[in-house]
């Protein structure tokens, strides 16, 4: 392998990456927050692609419009979800809880297929993420660097939010005590929307990029990059927002080093993820990141 | 709250009820005469509608394709919605692309709605669960586009309105070797489609067999359906410098593979099978899939019988837009299947097995079709390339 | 010989030493309270005995057999049953249900012998309800038998979970606080009732109070710990008297 | 003033609370001692909003706080320090600080001036306001939960058993803290079991026997009774 | 007394039943016994699904790849080798399998005992985990064993699949099987080991203190589990005759845990009656996809509809009906009578009122 081909599998495993990554922290903030498992986040994923999609080419918006309105319109989604669908359950046993994550995915999906019918669309990248570059005799079209730099620059602004504001100052303490976060006067359930909507919003974001990536949109396409990412926000250690970015990029990585070096094993790409996961979870079973806690008896 | 005591009781009765209705038996079902009854229709009391089903994927991981071969399907219908002066009712099921389900809905469209012949399935492995369920209970079924040999094989009442993998393999091999000189390829299969797995595995036979060198194959690699990165796979592949790349997936991951690919540099012919037609694939892929080459059965351009330029007229009429290979193949299973009720001249489900397998130069809108003993239509195949965003057909291979 | 015996015995949780350096023995058929004020160490003892936690330091013996850092349900098997400061009663299971996994432990019959209902088990499962109805019986709750756990007086549940532990047949039984919540007569009957086990079920207790009062009538001998170290040990009447149990209890005096 | 009138509270099947009532007048610390299990925690839980009592009425200035959510009755004026102080470990001294004034509207200036009280009041914390609160020490992490506490703002401050597993010597510290609190004009509502310490600062006590108020009276008063030392004791 | 009553019922009932069973597999169309087929063996996925979560507390994803095991198991050795030689067209099958032929009942008991071992082998270093922790190790394991059958072309024929399996599933089997689940799980949650489970469930650390070894019963729970999850994978390989890979999808886990939830935690009966109105449901919905008309409108049919309807249904009763449609409760001779006279006596005297006992009475009367 040639130091170039090398970087270029580098730079894609980067690239995948930075997405996984993206939708892990939507995992990892909800999961942070309420224990849950939300299986419905990778069809939030779906979602906002489809809203960029249609932003495009039903309402004629411009790509730098419909965008981060399309973000903007999931994070909604991501409310509602949350009001309705998660909400009621709180005090409930938590396989109630997945349940309902799991029905709002069936639910997601179908009403997806309904709305936008099965067949696939092909999502325009926008020029300028669409011209190939050499850099250092690599091809790599301009959309790697871009989508590694929005993903970056997102991960920025979350960490900005969750650390520099009040409202992301609350959301730590929320996932640490939700009861004593109440008693700091703060309003408990509108940070946990808060939260759904941001988790929401940067699952658009991670859906849009990921259609830019792999230009075509259909009903189903959350489910894989929902459950990878899940994988990279356990690796990380669920719950722990750099952790899901570390987690993200190293499962990226993983994957695609794995198909580079032993081009034969490509077959079992998934089961080589799912075999990290369990033997990070048999050996140190909070991830990367996470913070072992002792069990109160 | 007693609005949610009276939940349970509710929905208990409402799914106790909707059971009863949805195992009564429809009138058409029960007008419809019992094979074994049946001597010749025309003598007996003609029925006042006979039922004809079809099953496909409508949601689920294949809900494309069968949205495909359902467009081809609702035109032939429009078109002929009568056969020996009686009124069809076309009853459509949806298999939710899954084999349990696919069998259940073959079962329904029997036993429930009274079909006397089937039409469907896009995908092989929906086709064989459905398959077992129309042999024991001896319906024909005209399959639109499973292309897997086992669809049919050992299976009496399975007939397909298309050719079948081995063949088109061996198409595609020879294409590639005789037209385009290529002398190494790369092949990249779809590890979880049998479909992709099959016409790899045959185009391989076929290569090395024209070639007579085995190391021509120069890498074999496999992804996964779902898959969107193949970055990975496709750096190995280029490693190895070949000449054309083989990779017969669907048309998702076809598009996606071939931008990755020509991102990554390579210059040279991908080829694929008929699953890389739609216009999605042009849609998605754009420049990159520019210059593919595939073998498909059908293209509107290819006046592959006198029914080709009529049908595409009415489909650009009726949708807008011009029709795909499965469109055109759900069009020709379904007007085979009229045809052979026609020419059996009765609504004995036996009597128009016995005309499907005599099916004889059918001018059907992908080819003149006439079935072989293992019911796969015999005809020709077409081989496309996209050339400025657009289908083009380029030959016409004879089998 | 002693029966429990705890050699330097040593906790730390992080940074924090909750149990520092403890030692005591309990001789067959004493019964002993454990004091000292909330958080000084007294539950995370009990915890190190029956192996919930692992000691840093320290050796534990029961009964002549190192238990140190064995499973809680092996310390369990060797005849040691505890109760819950929290009672921690089996909701999905009825009184008697509670009573009959305590007696599980002795079970000899294999599952499928239990799924076939082999006369070997269903022998085993009769034995198993009589000693229980027995039991419950002897503690005066069998007319509850077959009410929810979870649906019995507070009182009751503590007794419950008492004879939960009881019908593991333990030759030691801890109790965690058994008198929380419980307001003075209700203590005393309870007082009573642990004597009676003592005697009835052939016991040792190790006992942990909160609540001086309620140990003073009955307890023989009183160990008081407080930040996890023993800070006085002896009679209930030397204890109260103790300047740095009355300390620990109610403060040195006047602050400000 | 707040005032509790006759709380009754279930947990599950269990009467925790048998018709409480209590009245913290304002400028005044008021004790709420008794032993574990006895009801103080429950109290407390119930006046901040976390528990919902099934009877009985919380006032603070003839106004109910019955059914507002805990973010609400701390908008209203009441802090709660809660057993176990409950520091965020996962954020900084100074993030906990904040996090106290989340509700308050005032300016940053205003807060900060706040936060430079509490800093005075505790020097402790402003050495220590960059590290996360979970490397404070016990003594430490208390006086932190007080500062946040207090970041509030509150009309009454309630306290939950502040010298719990404090070595003595920390828990004098934070009972000076609460005296010169006091002084400064904030009312205090107090859980303690160290009763001595607890009434002598106190203006006001209650002795709580599962569920029940038994004992009530001035504090002085109350130290000098035998019935106290009882209480703990058990002696007869 | 009551004991003897309720025993005679209960035989009665399963008699009953019996004679339905024969009466619908001699009568009724392929398509009817069909779902009745999938219906059996949906309530045994569900069935063991609450074993596993709703009486032992741990929570498993890995349902589809225990039926996996047991489906390709079953097939392989039902298989005709003339029929495997046409299946393994592109590589030859590993000679070891090529020339087998059982009969359906030792190849599915096979399937059983592999997949648990499977589960065994899954369940003993996995166990460990708790609570989520547990679900996603499980639900690794699950895609890792399809994938593994993906890739190992010369045993399982890869995504090629199988087909051609003998179709000997019928509702002698599918149901006798489900009764024998529901039978063995009764009778295993009724006696001590169960109250063991149902200790490990509601609280870990009081059950290990008295003496209750966790990773054994829970171990056990999981094995026994995965044994009935292989025999319904074998039910369903023999009843489509065609497997492949993806019918053993993680969807079809959640699938089971749906109808689980909806049937209540810990309610063999809720399992049961749950599994049937979600399978029966589904097939009945389909007229909503349908093309129909409203007077002179003509509706198209709207593919995903019903689907979109069932999750809706889901969520509303995860919402609304919180315990699922029989919480912890069974169905019970004495409940019924009870149940039964409380209607008489509000409907008084008039009319029949006992509905004829529905599928899930074959439930055992409470020791």
């Amino acid at each position: 392998m040639t130091l170039s081909l090398f970087f270029q599998h580098l730079a894609n495993g980067i690239s995948l990456g930075s997405l996984y990554a993206l939708i892990a922290i939507g995992y990892t903030m909800v999961y942070g927050i309420l224990r849950l498992i939300n299986f419905a986040h990778g069809d939030i994923v779906m979602l906002g692609s489809y809203i960029a999609f249609y932003g495009v080419v039903m309402f004629f918006l411009p790509w730098w419009v419909s965008f981060p309105l399309a973000i903007l319109l999931t994070g909604v989604v991501g409310i509602i979800i949350e009001r309705t669908a998660y909400k009621p359950l709180r005090e409930v046993p938590r396989i109630n809880l997945f349940t309902s994550a799991v029905a709002v995915s069936f639910l997601l999906e179908n009403l997806g297929l309904v709305i936008f019918g099965a067949r696939p669309k092909g999502f325009h990248r926008p020029p300028v993420m669409d011209t190939v570059l050499y850099i250092g005799g690599a091809a790599v079209v301009s959309y790697t660097p871009i989508i590694i730099l929005t993903a970056l620059v997102l991960f920025g602004g979350l960490m900005f939010v969750v650390h520099r504001t009040k409202v992301g100052m609350a959301m730590r303490a929320l996932s640490k005590d939700i009861e004593t976060t109440g008693l700091m006067g703060v309003n408990t359930d509108q940070v946990i929307t808060f939260s759904f909507a941001l988790g929401s919003a940067l699952a658009a974001a991670g859906g849009i990029l990921w259609a830019i990536k792999f230009p075509q949109i259909q009903p189903l396409m959350g489910v894989m990059p929902g459950l990878k990412a899940f994988i990279a926000a356990v690796l990380g250690g669920i719950g722990d927002i750099t952790g899901a970015l570390i987690g993200g990029f190293l499962l990226g990585i993983a994957e695609i080093m794995l198909v580079a070096f032993m081009p034969n094993l490509a077959g079992y790409r998934d089961a080589f993820a799912y075999s990290i996961l369990i033997l990070l979870l048999l050996f140190r079973p909070t991830g990367i990141m996470g913070e072992m806690e002792p069990e109160k008896v | 709250m007693p609005t949610k005591k009276l939940f349970v009781p509710l929905l208990v009765i409402g799914l106790i009820a909707s059971l009863v209705t949805a195992c009564q038996p429809t009138p058409a079902a029960k007008e419809t005469p019992a094979p074994a009854e049946t001597a010749a229709a025309g003598e007996e009391t003609t029925p006042e509608e006979v039922v004809i089903g079809v099953y496909e994927p409508l949601t689920g991981a294949f809900a494309a394709g069968g949205e495909f071969t359902m467009q081809g399907v609702n035109l032939a219908y429009k078109q002929k919605p009568k056969v020996l002066g009686v009124p069809i009712k076309l009853v459509v099921v949806d298999n939710r692309s899954d084999k349990a389900e696919a069998a259940t809905a073959m079962a329904r469209l029997i036993n429930q709605e009274g079909a006397i012949a089937v039409v469907g399935s896009y995908g092989s492995s929906l086709s064989m669960a459905g398959g077992e369920v129309a042999e024991k209970a001896g319906i024909p079924v005209m399959g639109c586009s499973p292309t897997n040999p086992l669809v049919t094989q050992g299976k009496d009442y399975y007939f397909r309105a298309c050719f079948i993998d081995p063949f088109q393999g061996r198409v595609m091999a020879k294409y590639a070797v005789e037209e385009l000189g290529v002398k190494k390829v790369a092949i990249i299969q779809d590890v979880a489609q049998d479909y992709s797995v099959g016409l790899a595995a045959f185009f391989r036979k076929a290569f090395i067999e024209l070639t007579g060198d085995a190391s021509g194959i120069v890498s074999f690699t496999s992804y996964q359906t779902g898959d969107q990165d193949f970055t990975a796979q496709l750096g190995a592949t280029l490693a190895a410098k070949p000449d054309a790349i083989f990779a017969p997936g669907y048309f998702a991951e076809a598009a996606l593979l071939a931008k990755q690919a020509r991102e990554l540099g390579f210059k040279g012919p991908i080829l694929g099978g008929d699953a890389y037609e739609a216009p999605e694939l042009i849609e998605i892929g754009g420049d990159a899939v520019e210059g593919i080459i595939f073998s498909t059965h059908y293209h509107p351009d290819a006046e592959l019988s006198p029914a080709s330029k009529p049908f595409v007229e009415a489909f650009e009429a009726e949708y807008g837009e011009r029709p795909s290979a499965f469109a055109a193949l759900g069009y020709d299973a379904y007007m085979l299947t009229i045809d052979a009720i026609e020419r059996a001249n009765s609504f004995d489900p036996a009597a128009i097995r016995d005309a499907m397998a005599a099916t004889k130069n059918f001018p059907g809108v992908t080819g003149t079709i006439s079935m072989d003993e293992n019911g796969d239509a015999v005809k020709t195949a077409v081989i496309l390339t996209v050339e400025n965003g657009k289908f083009k057909y380029l030959t016409t291979v004879s089998p | 010989m002693s029966l429990l015996r705890l050699d330097g015995v040593t906790k730390c949780f992080g940074g924090l030493t909750a149990v520092n350096n403890f030692s005591t023995e309990l001789a067959p058929g004493e019964l002993c309270a454990l004091i000292g004020p909330n958080g000084s160490g007294k539950t995370t003892i009990f915890n190190l005995i029956t192996g919930i936690y692992t000691p840093t330091a320290g050796r534990i013996t029961f009964n002549g057999t190192d238990i140190t850092g064995k499973r809680p349900d092996i310390i369990a098997s060797l005849g040691v049953a505890r109760t819950f400061q929290n009672i921690r009663l089996f909701n999905g299971l009825d009184v008697l249900g509670n009573v009959l996994v305590g007696h599980h432990l002795r079970l000899r019959s294999d599952p499928f012998s239990a799924i076939l209902r082999a006369p070997n088990y269903a022998r085993e499962e009769k034995e198993m309800r009589q000693e229980a109805m027995e039991l419950l019986g002897a503690l005066s709750l069998d007319h509850l038998a077959h009410e929810d756990a979870t649906s019995l007086p507070y009182g009751q549940q503590r007794k419950l979970e008492i004879a939960r532990a009881l019908a593991t047949r333990p030759r030691l039984l801890l109790l965690d606080e058994p008198a929380a919540g419980m307001n003075p007569g209700e203590s005393e009957e309870l007082m009573r009732f642990i004597l009676h086990i003592l005697d009835a079920f052939d016991l040792t207790i190790f006992l942990i109070e909160h609540q001086m009062r309620v140990v003073m009538g009955i307890c023989p001998r009183i160990i008081a710990i407080d930040h996890g170290e023993t800070i006085a040990e002896g009679p209930p009447e030397a204890i109260q008297n103790n300047p740095r149990v009355i300390e620990a209890y109610l403060g040195v005096g006047e602050y400000a | 003033m707040l005032e509790v009138r006759d709380l009754h509270v279930y947990y599950g099947g269990i009467h925790a609370l048998h018709g409480i009532s209590l009245r913290v007048p304002d400028g005044q610390i008021v004790a709420l001692l008794g032993a574990n299990g006895a009801g103080k925690s429950t109290t407390l839980r119930t006046i901040a909003g976390i528990v919902k009592p099934s009877e009985g009425d919380v006032l603070l200035d003839g106004e109910s706080l019955i059914g507002l959510r805990s973010f609400e009755v701390v908008r209203r004026g009441i802090a709660m320090v809660p057993e176990g102080r409950r520091v965020f470990t996962n954020l900084t001294v100074l993030e906990n600080l904040r996090l106290g004034a989340y509700a308050r509207r005032d300016s940053n200036q205003v807060i900060q001036r706040d936060l430079q009280e509490i800093f005075n009041l505790f020097p402790r914390l402003e050495e220590r306001k960059k590290q996360s609160a979970g490397t404070l020490s016990g003594g430490e992490q208390q006086m932190l939960a007080l500062g946040r506490a207090l970041m509030s703002k509150p009309r009454i401050l309630m306290i939950d058993e502040p010298s719990l597993g404090l070595a003595p010597v920390l828990a004098q510290d934070v009972f000076e803290k609460l005296k010169e609190l006091n002084q400064a004009g904030q009312t205090i509502l107090l859980i303690e079991q160290n009763a001595r310490a607890a009434m002598s600062i106190a203006n006001y006590a209650y002795i709580l026997e599962t569920g029940n108020i038994v004992l009530e009276g001035p504090a002085a008063e109350l130290a000098q009774q035998d019935e106290v030392r009882k209480s703990y004791l058990g002696v007869h | 007394m009551k004991i003897t009553r309720n025993r005679i019922l209960t035989l009665i009932t399963l008699v009953v039943f019996a004679g339905f069973l024969a009466y619908s597999q001699a009568t009724f169309n392929p398509y009817i016994l069909r779902i009745m087929n999938l219906c059996a063996i949906f309530t045994i996925f569900a069935v063991t699904f609450n074993l596993v979560y709703g009486y032992t507390g741990q929570f498993s994803l890995g349902h589809a790849g225990f039926a996996a095991v047991g489906a390709y198991t079953a097939a392989l050795l039902t298989m005709t080798p003339v029929q495997k030689e046409l299946n393994f067209f592109l590589e030859p099958i590993v000679p070891v399998l090529a020339n087998v032929q059982w009969p359906f009942l030792p190849a599915m008991l096979l399937g059983g005992v592999l997949a648990a071992v499977v589960g065994f082998l899954i369940g003993w270093p996995a166990l460990r985990l708790r609570g989520d922790y547990l679900a996603i190790a499980t639900l690794g394991f699950g895609e890792i064993i399809r994938v593994l059958f993906v890739n190992m072309q010369r045993v399982t024929n890869g995504s090629l699949g199988l087909k051609g399996i003998p179709e000997y599933t019928n509702v002698y089997w599918s149901w006798g099987l489900a009764l024998v689940t529901i039978f063995v799980t009764k009778r295993l949650v009724d006696s001590s080991y169960g109250r063991a489970l149902k200790a490990i469930r509601d609280d870990e650390v009081a059950a290990e203190a008295l003496g209750v070894k966790l990773s054994y019963h829970k171990i056990l729970a999981f094995t026994l589990s995965s044994f009935f999850v292989g025999i319904a994978g074998a039910l369903l390989a023999n009843l489509i005759s065609t497997i492949d890979p993806k019918v053993f999808l993680f969807f079809l886990t959640y699938q089971v845990v749906g109808i689980t939830v909806m049937g209540g935690m810990s309610s063999l009966t809720g399992s049961t009656v749950s599994a049937c109105l979600y399978t029966v449901f589904l097939e009945a919905l389909r007229p909503v996809e349908s093309p129909f008309s409203i007077g002179p409108l003509r509706v198209p049919g709207v593919p995903g509809m019903r689907m979109v309807i069932f999750s809706a249904l889901l969520l509303l009763v995860i919402l609304f009906y919180r315990r699922g449609l029989f919480g912890q409760a069974e169905f019970s001779w004495d409940w019924f009578f009870e149940k039964t006279s409380a209607l008489r006596a509000r409907l008084g005297r008039t009319g029949k009122t006992a509905p004829a006992p529905s599928i899930e009475s074959e439930e055992e009367e409470r020791p």
